[in-house]
């Protein structure tokens, strides 16, 4: 929930007859700089840019390879393995040995939470890749075609947010079991009205753009003006809107294991092991709930940069 | 004005029936039994069958569906296993201790957001900025129940700075007479200098970890904001006008940018009474939140429907103030009704 | 700092008295006041109310009087009292007399009075003996394990005199009168205030009416339960604490740290390594006495899945890491149930002749066909021991080729779940209120098929030993049948025992007097401070 | 000149840091303005010539620093002036308002309190008299009704109101200097002239200087003085107005009055090495001859919109029937027939329904009423919806306003001018579809290499003729030209006028042309339609309508247009 901002973004609807006949001189905007015929900007370049540019994105997106990275080998290069208790070993503090400690079980926590960010990584993305199909086709279309779609779309929508987000997410995994699948569902579900809306609003003041217009008059479908011309113009914004979730979706899926609802032990997922490691910072053994935190919290962390990122990537006012 | 209201309320219907009827189909799909849970262990399957038929849970859906809101339209939310108390009177009971948690929680948030939003729009591009940035997006980053269990380490049981994590007020202070349901407010009302020093003590940690929390959303929302209205024309109108820095970034810009504040306000609102769950949990603060969880761990129905509803009722009533206070700042949205 | 805030607290307590004009005479001090916290309190005031949870039967011990209670006994390491089943003394019962043909017992009561003022009188008994058994739900379960079924059973023989007639001999009758279920209500004041309902049900759940130690203050379900003493108390030695708060705190993290810290004197119910912690730093008291009649134990399926066959059920339980899961799951704070000798003690639970072993699992396995995939169930209330439990065993299960998928369940559902009897492996805890072999066999193991037969075991043999022991009055017999059970339960392993645990308490060190109850909630009026 | 001038900029040189490193938006230039005189800066977008007010003010943003040179206001350094010193000089002595007076007003609170505002800050006035002085500011402004006004939202009044209330605001201080920044850009003519005569009277009266910036060479003949041009940053000409247009110097100058239509040109005028002609010789209508059916007969054409009522929701409940409120008619029953072949003219000020009813012809939008006749079929009652695939979607085009608005961003420019062909074409092969681009590429004047390009690398007279391209890849019959030339640059504009003439010419099409510039509407059209809301009040040839107006509405139009000496 990074951008509630997005979600109740409020564009006052214009009245139609104003909608057409405003004055519609081109009021230009503000004179400070333009020049004709901005000069091409790769992407690459720009990216580097950005980067470059704020040292925050830049070390979001070291982070966020990093993540990747563990994600995609963690597994096979962790010094022990992550599933494999040994009693003998049980609650050490950090040491050369074991680098983040060892938990109840003596299970390597250093193992466990370089593991874990394939799991916590699959269900954001997943959970995020979910919503943006759902979310963002219904919301297009509502904002697109108007009418009963977007009125449908909108108490939907409507529905979702009168739950405590939360609470829904935990009745839903509840109600249809405990299982990675649910949480990847439930948070889809939640994320539905963020998403639903951006591209509901987007996809609105598109409608009438000059550029849809023109593509109406070439012969273009309904159904082809959305594919082709809405779409792919609000993608920039909507991927924006992803990486900003995909945060909250791991703070979610976290939070949900953290109440008992979701991954099965042995499992290592990070909401899981700070749920675990909970009840032993109390008596000194903090590092078992600590470092799943931290990498969580890093994981999150880089997301949410990441979503600023990616903005700066997108929006065009950045790139000259 | 009072129009605007009416009709506001008029398209939030659908939406209340909407989670009505979600929350019915959610808390039957449920798993567990309810009818088992009441016989008691080592009851006989007839004895649960009985009990099934006396709560009507063998009733096909619809039917249940008709005498729930039959029941809800009297005010009746049914009763809760885990308390053993109708639910109205339970939620009745716990809701001002998750306002008073929340609003406290918000308050604060914006205390710290609202002047670090408006410092790094004004600032923007310098390392106040960045720190600005990378301090919100840690503390949304934190998973509240990480920050909570944290606080209460660290202050609590390390430094001992803070009383125990009790609730709402220290065991051995006494309650004041409930006006408000708000203790600050009753504290103060019964001029209770010590109670209010208590109750606020319990109150500020479980407070700073969901501020910690929506300190964000709110940073971001007015540093944008801040800095499309920093950019607007009025405001160079303003500039040129030879107005002051301080009036200019005060009267001119803060107010315009608050609107859209106002609205992530609400949203955050809302978000943090459900992010309460957790942290009502680590702090034993005797909210709603903690209710519901313990209810849907034992899925008991009735508490979580209450919970749901008073949830989306006070969704809609905290938009409603928000489109109100949104009248005030915005004279636009004022007249129009 | 801790200076300051004991003087807020004293200040604090003085304010209500002060302001509030002069319902008390005088206040408790802190010394006469206990801070209990625990997991979650009361849902109910009535623990015979159906749904009752399990807290309410601290407010049956405390705020209401039985006919008998279990004598104290000392606990054999010390630290408190304990209960044998065997010795009881009169709580309302002045005395009691077994007619000469055993089937039937007189009772004198003692000159008590309710909270309200009235004498506690026969009728009061007797009714509130008749709703026990009339009420259905647990109280009335509870109420036929003692062989007490029918309301003509209690007679009014006159005001202070009540008998008490057999179905059939039953040495559990006796000690099922002193558990928290047949406790005397106020019957004139229940019947009063009732309204339609004879039982009074609503009325009782939510007010006190009775003749206890103690009374109900004030009552916020899911917040506190603030009890003081009924300085007319006659049924014993008038307690020494006259005020105790009961705070419900759901984090054990918590709990801990407000004993620790000494902002709370006593808490119950935290998980095993804090009450070893806590017992290592010596700082507070903590007080084990390991549950009479309770095992955590893994129940393998007889009736369906694969441990249909008793080979893979002896598999697992040669496989089975019992001392690391006593040392990673209950930090110690339990009993061990490996390595017995062959021939068992009349006793239970007690260590079976099981111990870890792979190669004998493995063959068993192998000769049973090889290895399967199976799932694993516990309630997710009990997830701080059963889930480091469940982890161990599927890595165990591992190394003789038994893949297992673990599966938490929340409570309520986990009732449900068992009561399906379709579950493969089923992880609980499972303890009796009265501490006899038979009595726990008759719950886990009987062709009754109760709900904690998770195993669903069904064997004519073992219903016919256990019935045996159960009923006959010969200690001989009784004995041979315990044995003979016990036996045929370590060969057929319905139930792998795992440990028996510990209850624990932990106290600041000024408090004494502590009790155990089998219900094992607090019993206050044993309890000092200072 | 004898007296030292009131502002002297002496060799101002304005940087912009940017990504590319520092760039120069204002180089070098010296620009004096005396006492009480009028001096407008004209240049084309990019030219510098606002950046350069920024500068005197010292409102650049933080990017932007003053490089070199030095601006003297009275006798005091701008450049290195102290903030404090700078800021009682903003607005006591010299003033600015700016384009878009509506967003130029703090949208939430009251005008009067903003003219306070400033009036306090410069001690003009006391919390006591503020609220007297604000009213009388008004006043001089020649608002209706000051005191009412005093407590209006900027919301609440018109776009000329608005700029009335900025400069109100300008001038409550008295400043010695006023600098305009396109003042009247966005304003419809009637306004703009009423807006200008303000200024130009209030100046005059108070011997205030004024610095009016404009893209529009006639505005800036017609009121100022001196007007001085820039080109990309440097001032390329300075002369007294009468002289600028009669005897340019620099080509730069030449060819931007050149571009600016005037009243007695022909469109190959506004080029720059244009043959001298006679006015008429470039239109030779070939209207159709009478009697024949012309290409588009509208009949009674209406467009309305309900009128959004607060109470109808509630109303379904109670069950209450309001009044029904009528609804709001943006095009109000109109009339016309366009020939084969012809050009006609749809003008008037925003507002009056001119781009619904194009909206409706296009058939992007349904009529509420009326018939639209194309070629014998009665296409205005086919929904839009469907009209978008049928055949007869091919035959009427359209070239949008705005070119980087109308261009997917996401589409090369090749890409967008085989939009149409793709869909109702008819040619298939990539190669067949390249070589059509490439062939209308040409034909539109558009560099073949640039066809691959996507719209942010090419520059607005580039993507207007991407955007015509498109309009005629189908060979239509009708093309709607909504404004095609209002976000260019003059320059630009005259060579795209010119081209769509040719085009008309070469293709056989007929125009409709939807503007409210009325020398743009004389130069390209037959015939003039005069609508005001919703209706028709005056149509002709263009010649009579323009030349000899019969109604009131199309001469007040006419006498608004500023007419520069000549």
């Amino acid at each position: 929930m990074n951008d509630m901002s997005q979600i109740l973004k409020k564009e006052p609807e214009p009245a139609p007859g104003e909608a057409l006949s405003a004055e519609s001189l081109p009021a230009k905007s503000s004179p400070v700089l333009r020049f004709e015929a901005p000069p091409s900007t790769s992407l690459w370049a720009h990216a580097r840019y950005i980067v470059t540019e704020n040292p925050v994105t830049g070390l979001a997106f070291g982070l966020f390879a990093l993540i990747l990275l563990a994600a995609l080998i963690g597994p096979s290069i962790v010094p022990y393995d992550p599933l494999a208790s040994n009693t003998n070993a049980a609650l050490q503090a950090p040491s050369r040995a074991h680098w983040f400690g060892t938990d109840q079980l003596g299970r390597d926590i250093f193992s466990r939470v370089i593991a874990a960010t394939r799991l916590d990584f699959s269900i954001a993305v997943f959970s995020v890749a979910l919503v943006f199909v759902l979310g963002g086709l219904a919301g297009v279309m509502a904002g697109f075609f108007g009418g009963w779609v977007d009125k449908l779309v909108g108490r939907i929508a409507d529905t979702i947010m009168a739950f405590p987000l939360f609470v829904l997410a935990m009745g839903i995994v509840a109600a249809l079991g405990n299982s990675v699948t649910n949480i990847v569902l439930a948070t889809a579900i939640i994320n539905f009205p963020l998403y639903a809306r951006v591209a509901r609003a987007e996809a609105n003041v598109r409608r009438e753009a000059g550029f849809v217009q023109a593509a109406r008059l070439s012969g273009n479908s309904d159904w082809r003006l959305l594919l082709t011309q809405i779409l792919p113009n609000i993608m920039p914004i909507m991927a924006v809107q992803m990486s900003l979730t995909m945060g909250y979706a791991i703070l979610n899926a976290a939070g949900l294991s953290f109440i008992g609802l979701g991954v099965r032990p042995p499992t290592p997922e990070w909401g899981i092991m700070v749920a675990e490691g909970a009840s032993f910072i109390v008596s000194g053994e903090w590092w078992i709930a600590f470092f799943p935190g931290l990498a969580l919290m890093i994981a999150v962390f880089c997301f949410n940069l990441l979503g600023d990122g990616v903005r700066d990537l997108v929006d065009p006012q950045r790139r000259n | 004005m009072l129009k605007m209201i009416g009709q506001r309320l008029m398209t939030t219907i659908p939406s209340i029936i909407g989670v009505i009827i979600v929350t019915f189909l959610l808390t039957r799909v449920l798993p567990g039994d309810t009818a088992a849970y009441f016989a008691g262990p080592a009851a006989s399957p007839q004895a649960i069958a009985e009990i099934r038929g006396k709560l009507g849970l063998d009733q096909p859906l619809p039917v249940q569906f008709v005498s729930y809101v039959t029941a809800l339209l009297k005010g009746d939310l049914g009763q809760s296993l885990t308390t053993g108390q109708p639910v109205t009177r339970d939620i009745a009971a716990r809701l001002p201790a998750s306002a008073e948690l929340t609003l406290a929680g918000l308050i604060l948030a914006m205390a710290v957001a609202l002047p670090l939003g408006v410092l790094a729009a004004v600032k923007q591009g310098s390392w106040i900025d960045h720190l600005c940035r990378i301090v919100a997006t840690a503390g949304v980053s934190l998973p509240v129940f990480f920050t909570g269990l944290l606080l209460v380490y660290v202050f609590y049981f390390l430094l001992g700075w803070s009383p125990a994590p009790l609730g709402r007020l220290d065991v051995f202070a006494s309650e004041p007479p409930g006006v408000t349901g708000f203790l600050l407010i009753d504290m103060l009302l019964a001029r209770d200098l010590e109670g209010f020093r208590a109750a606020f003590s319990q109150l500020i940690l479980p407070a700073v970890t969901l501020a910690i929390f929506s300190l964000a959303p709110i940073t971001r929302m007015t540093r944008a904001s801040m800095l499309a209205v920093l950019g607007a024309d009025f405001v160079r109108t303003a500039r040129a006008s030879g107005l002051t820095n301080g009036k200019v970034i005060g009267t001119y810009a803060f107010r315009n940018a608050m609107l859209p504040v106002v609205t992530t306000l609400g949203m955050v609102f809302s978000f943090l009474l459900g992010a309460n769950v957790l942290v009502e949990k680590v702090f034993a603060w005797p909210g709603i939140g903690s209710y519901a969880v313990e209810a849907l761990i034992a899925s008991d129905y009735a508490p979580i429907q209450g919970f749901v509803l008073t949830m989306a009722v006070m969704y809609v009533a905290l938009n409603l103030m928000i489109d109100v206070l949104y009248g005030v700042i915005d004279p636009r949205v004022r007249l129009e009704g | 700092m801790t200076i300051t805030r004991r003087t807020a607290i004293a200040a604090g307590l003085s304010l209500p008295f002060a302001r509030g004009g002069a319902a008390q005479a005088q206040a408790p001090s802190r010394s006469e006041t206990l801070l209990l916290v625990q997991e979650y309190g009361p849902n109910s005031l009535d623990m015979q109310g159906i749904g009752s949870s399990q807290p309410v039967n601290g407010v049956a011990l405390n705020c209401y009087d039985r006919l008998l209670r279990f004598k104290p006994v000392p606990i054999p390491g010390g630290g408190g009292n304990t209960i044998a089943m065997g010795e009881l003394e009169g709580e309302l019962a002045e005395s009691w007399q077994l007619a000469p043909d055993g089937m039937s017992c007189t009772f004198k009561l003692r000159d008590a009075t309710f909270h309200s003022g009235r004498k506690v009188t026969a009728k009061d008994v007797k009714w509130s003996l008749d709703r026990a058994v009339s009420i259905g739900g647990f109280a009335t379960t509870q109420m036929n394990a003692g062989s007490l079924e029918k309301p003509e059973q209690f007679v009014v023989v006159d005001d202070k005199t009540l008998r008490i007639d057999f179905i059939r001999k039953d040495k559990m009758t006796l000690p099922n009168l002193a558990v928290t279920i047949p406790f005397v209500f106020d019957s004139e004041l229940a019947i009063k205030n009732g309204g339609d309902d004879p039982w009074a049900k609503d009325y009782l759940k939510n007010n006190i009416a009775g003749s206890g130690a103690y009374k109900v203050e004030s009552w916020k379900p899911g917040v506190e339960t603030i009890y003081v003493r009924n300085d007319a108390w006659t049924c014993g030695k008038l307690p020494s604490l006259r005020r105790i708060i009961a705070r419900d705190i759901a984090s054990p993290s918590t709990r801990r740290a407000l004993i620790e810290r000494g902002d709370a004197d006593i808490s119950y119910g935290l998980p095993p390594k804090d009450f070893k912690d806590l017992a290592d730093a010596g700082k507070v008291n903590v007080v084990g006495v390991p549950i009479p009649n309770g095992v955590w134990g893994c129940y393998l399926n007889t009736q369906v899945g694969p441990f249909k066959d008793v080979r893979l059920r002896q598999a697992v339980a040669w496989v089975m890491p019992y001392e690391k899961m006593l040392q990673a799951s209950l930090f110690g704070r339990g009993v061990d149930m490996s390595g017995g000798p062959e021939t068992p003690k009349v006793a239970w639970p007690q260590p079976f002749p099981y111990k870890t072993d792979v190669a004998k699992a493995k063959a068993l396995v192998d000769a049973a066909g090889g290895g399967f995939s199976t799932t694993l169930l516990f309630d997710a209330g009990n997830a701080t021991v059963a889930e480091p439990m469940s982890v161990l065993i599927k890595e165990a299960l591992a190394t003789i080729g038994i893949n297992v998928e673990i599966s938490k369940v929340p409570g309520a559902n986990f009732r449900g779940e068992i009561q399906k009897k379709t579950n493969p492996m089923v992880l609980n805890r499972f303890a009796g209120w009265l501490d006899y072999p038979d009595y726990y066999l008759f719950w886990t193991m009987h062709g009754n098929n109760s709900i904690f037969n998770i195993a669903a075991y069904q064997n004519p043999a073992l219903d016919k030993l256990v019935d045996e022991a159960r009923f006959t009055a010969d200690k001989a017999t009784y004995d041979k049948s315990v044995v003979e059970f016990i036996k045929l339960v370590n060969v057929e392993v319905p139930m792998v025992p795992i440990a028996q645990p510990t209850h624990d308490v932990a106290m600041q060190k000024s408090i004494g007097g502590y009790q155990f109850q089998p219900c094992r909630e607090p019993d206050f009026r044993y309890l000092t401070k200072g | 000149m004898t007296s030292p001038p009131l502002l002297d900029i002496k060799n101002l040189t304005v940087e912009f840091a940017t990504r590319r490193g520092a760039v120069q938006a204002v180089k070098s230039i010296d620009i004096q303005v005396a006492k009480g005189e009028t001096v407008a800066i004209v240049g084309e977008s990019g030219s510098g010539k606002s950046v350069t007010s920024y500068a005197v003010v010292r409102i650049l943003d933080r990017a932007g620093r003053v490089a070199e040179g030095a601006i003297s206001f009275s006798g005091i350094d701008l450049v290195t002036a102290d903030e404090a010193q700078m800021r009682d000089l903003r607005g006591r002595e010299i003033s600015m308002i700016f384009q878009n007076p509506r967003a130029a007003l703090n949208p939430i609170r009251k005008v009067g309190r903003q003219i306070e505002d400033v009036l306090l800050q410069h001690v003009q006035a006391t919390r006591a008299t503020a609220r007297e002085k604000a009213i009388e500011a008004l006043t001089k402004v020649k608002i209706a009704r000051p005191e009412e006004r005093y407590d209006a939202y900027p919301f609440e009044l018109s776009g000329g109101m608005c700029q009335r209330v900025v400069i109100a605001l300008a001038l409550a201080c008295q400043p010695q200097l006023l600098i305009a920044d396109e003042p009247t850009t966005g304003l419809d003519v009637t306004t703009q002239k009423a807006v200008m005569d303000l200024i130009v009277e209030l100046t005059r009266e108070r011997g205030m200087s004024t610095i009016l910036i404009t893209h529009d060479l006639g505005l800036a003949a017609a009121y100022c003085d001196r007007v001085v041009v820039m080109e990309k940053g440097k001032v390329v000409e300075t002369a007294a107005a009468a002289d600028i247009f009669r005897n340019p110097q620099h080509p730069y100058t030449r060819k931007l009055m050149q571009a600016t239509p005037r009243i007695g040109m022909s469109l190959a005028d506004l080029l720059p090495d244009a043959p001298k002609g006679p006015p008429a010789e470039a239109k030779a209508p070939q209207v159709t001859p009478a009697g024949a059916e012309p290409l588009m007969r509208v009949e009674n054409l209406v467009k309305a919109y309900p009128r959004p009522s607060a109470g109808s929701f509630l109303a379904k409940f109670t069950g209450k029937v309001e009044p029904e409120k009528a609804a709001f008619r943006a095009v109000d029953g109109i009339s016309f027939t366009l020939a084969r072949g012809e050009t006609l003219g749809l003008v008037g000020e925003s507002g009056c329904g001119k781009s619904t009813t194009s909206m409706m012809i296009t058939r992007l939008i349904d009529p509420s009423g009326g018939r639209i006749v194309f070629d014998g079929a009665d296409i205005g009652a086919i929904p839009a919806k469907s009209f978008a695939v049928s055949p007869m979607r091919r035959r009427i085009q359209m070239v949008f306003q705005d070119p980087t608005d109308s261009l997917n961003p996401r589409f090369t420019a090749e890409r967008a001018i085989a939009d149409p062909i793709l869909r109702m074409g008819g040619i298939s092969g990539r190669d067949a579809l390249r070589a059509r681009c490439e062939e209308l590429a040409r034909l539109v004047g558009l560099p073949v290499e640039l066809i691959d390009r996507f719209p942010h690398q090419l520059s607005g007279g580039q993507k207007a003729r991407v955007g015509i391209a498109r309009a005629i890849a189908l060979d239509p019959d009708l093309v709607i030209l909504d404004e095609p030339t209002a976000a260019l640059d003059v320059s630009v504009q005259a060579v795209v006028l010119n081209l769509l003439e040719e085009l008309k010419g070469r293709l056989g099409m007929s125009y409709l042309f939807v503007s409210h510039d009325l020398n743009v509407v004389r130069l390209l059209c037959d015939r003039v339609i005069v609508m005001k809301t919703g209706a028709i009040v005056e149509e002709g040839t263009a010649e009579a309508v323009l030349g000899n107006p019969q109604a009131a509405y199309t001469r007040e139009l006419l006498t608004a247009i500023p007419h520069p000496p000549m």
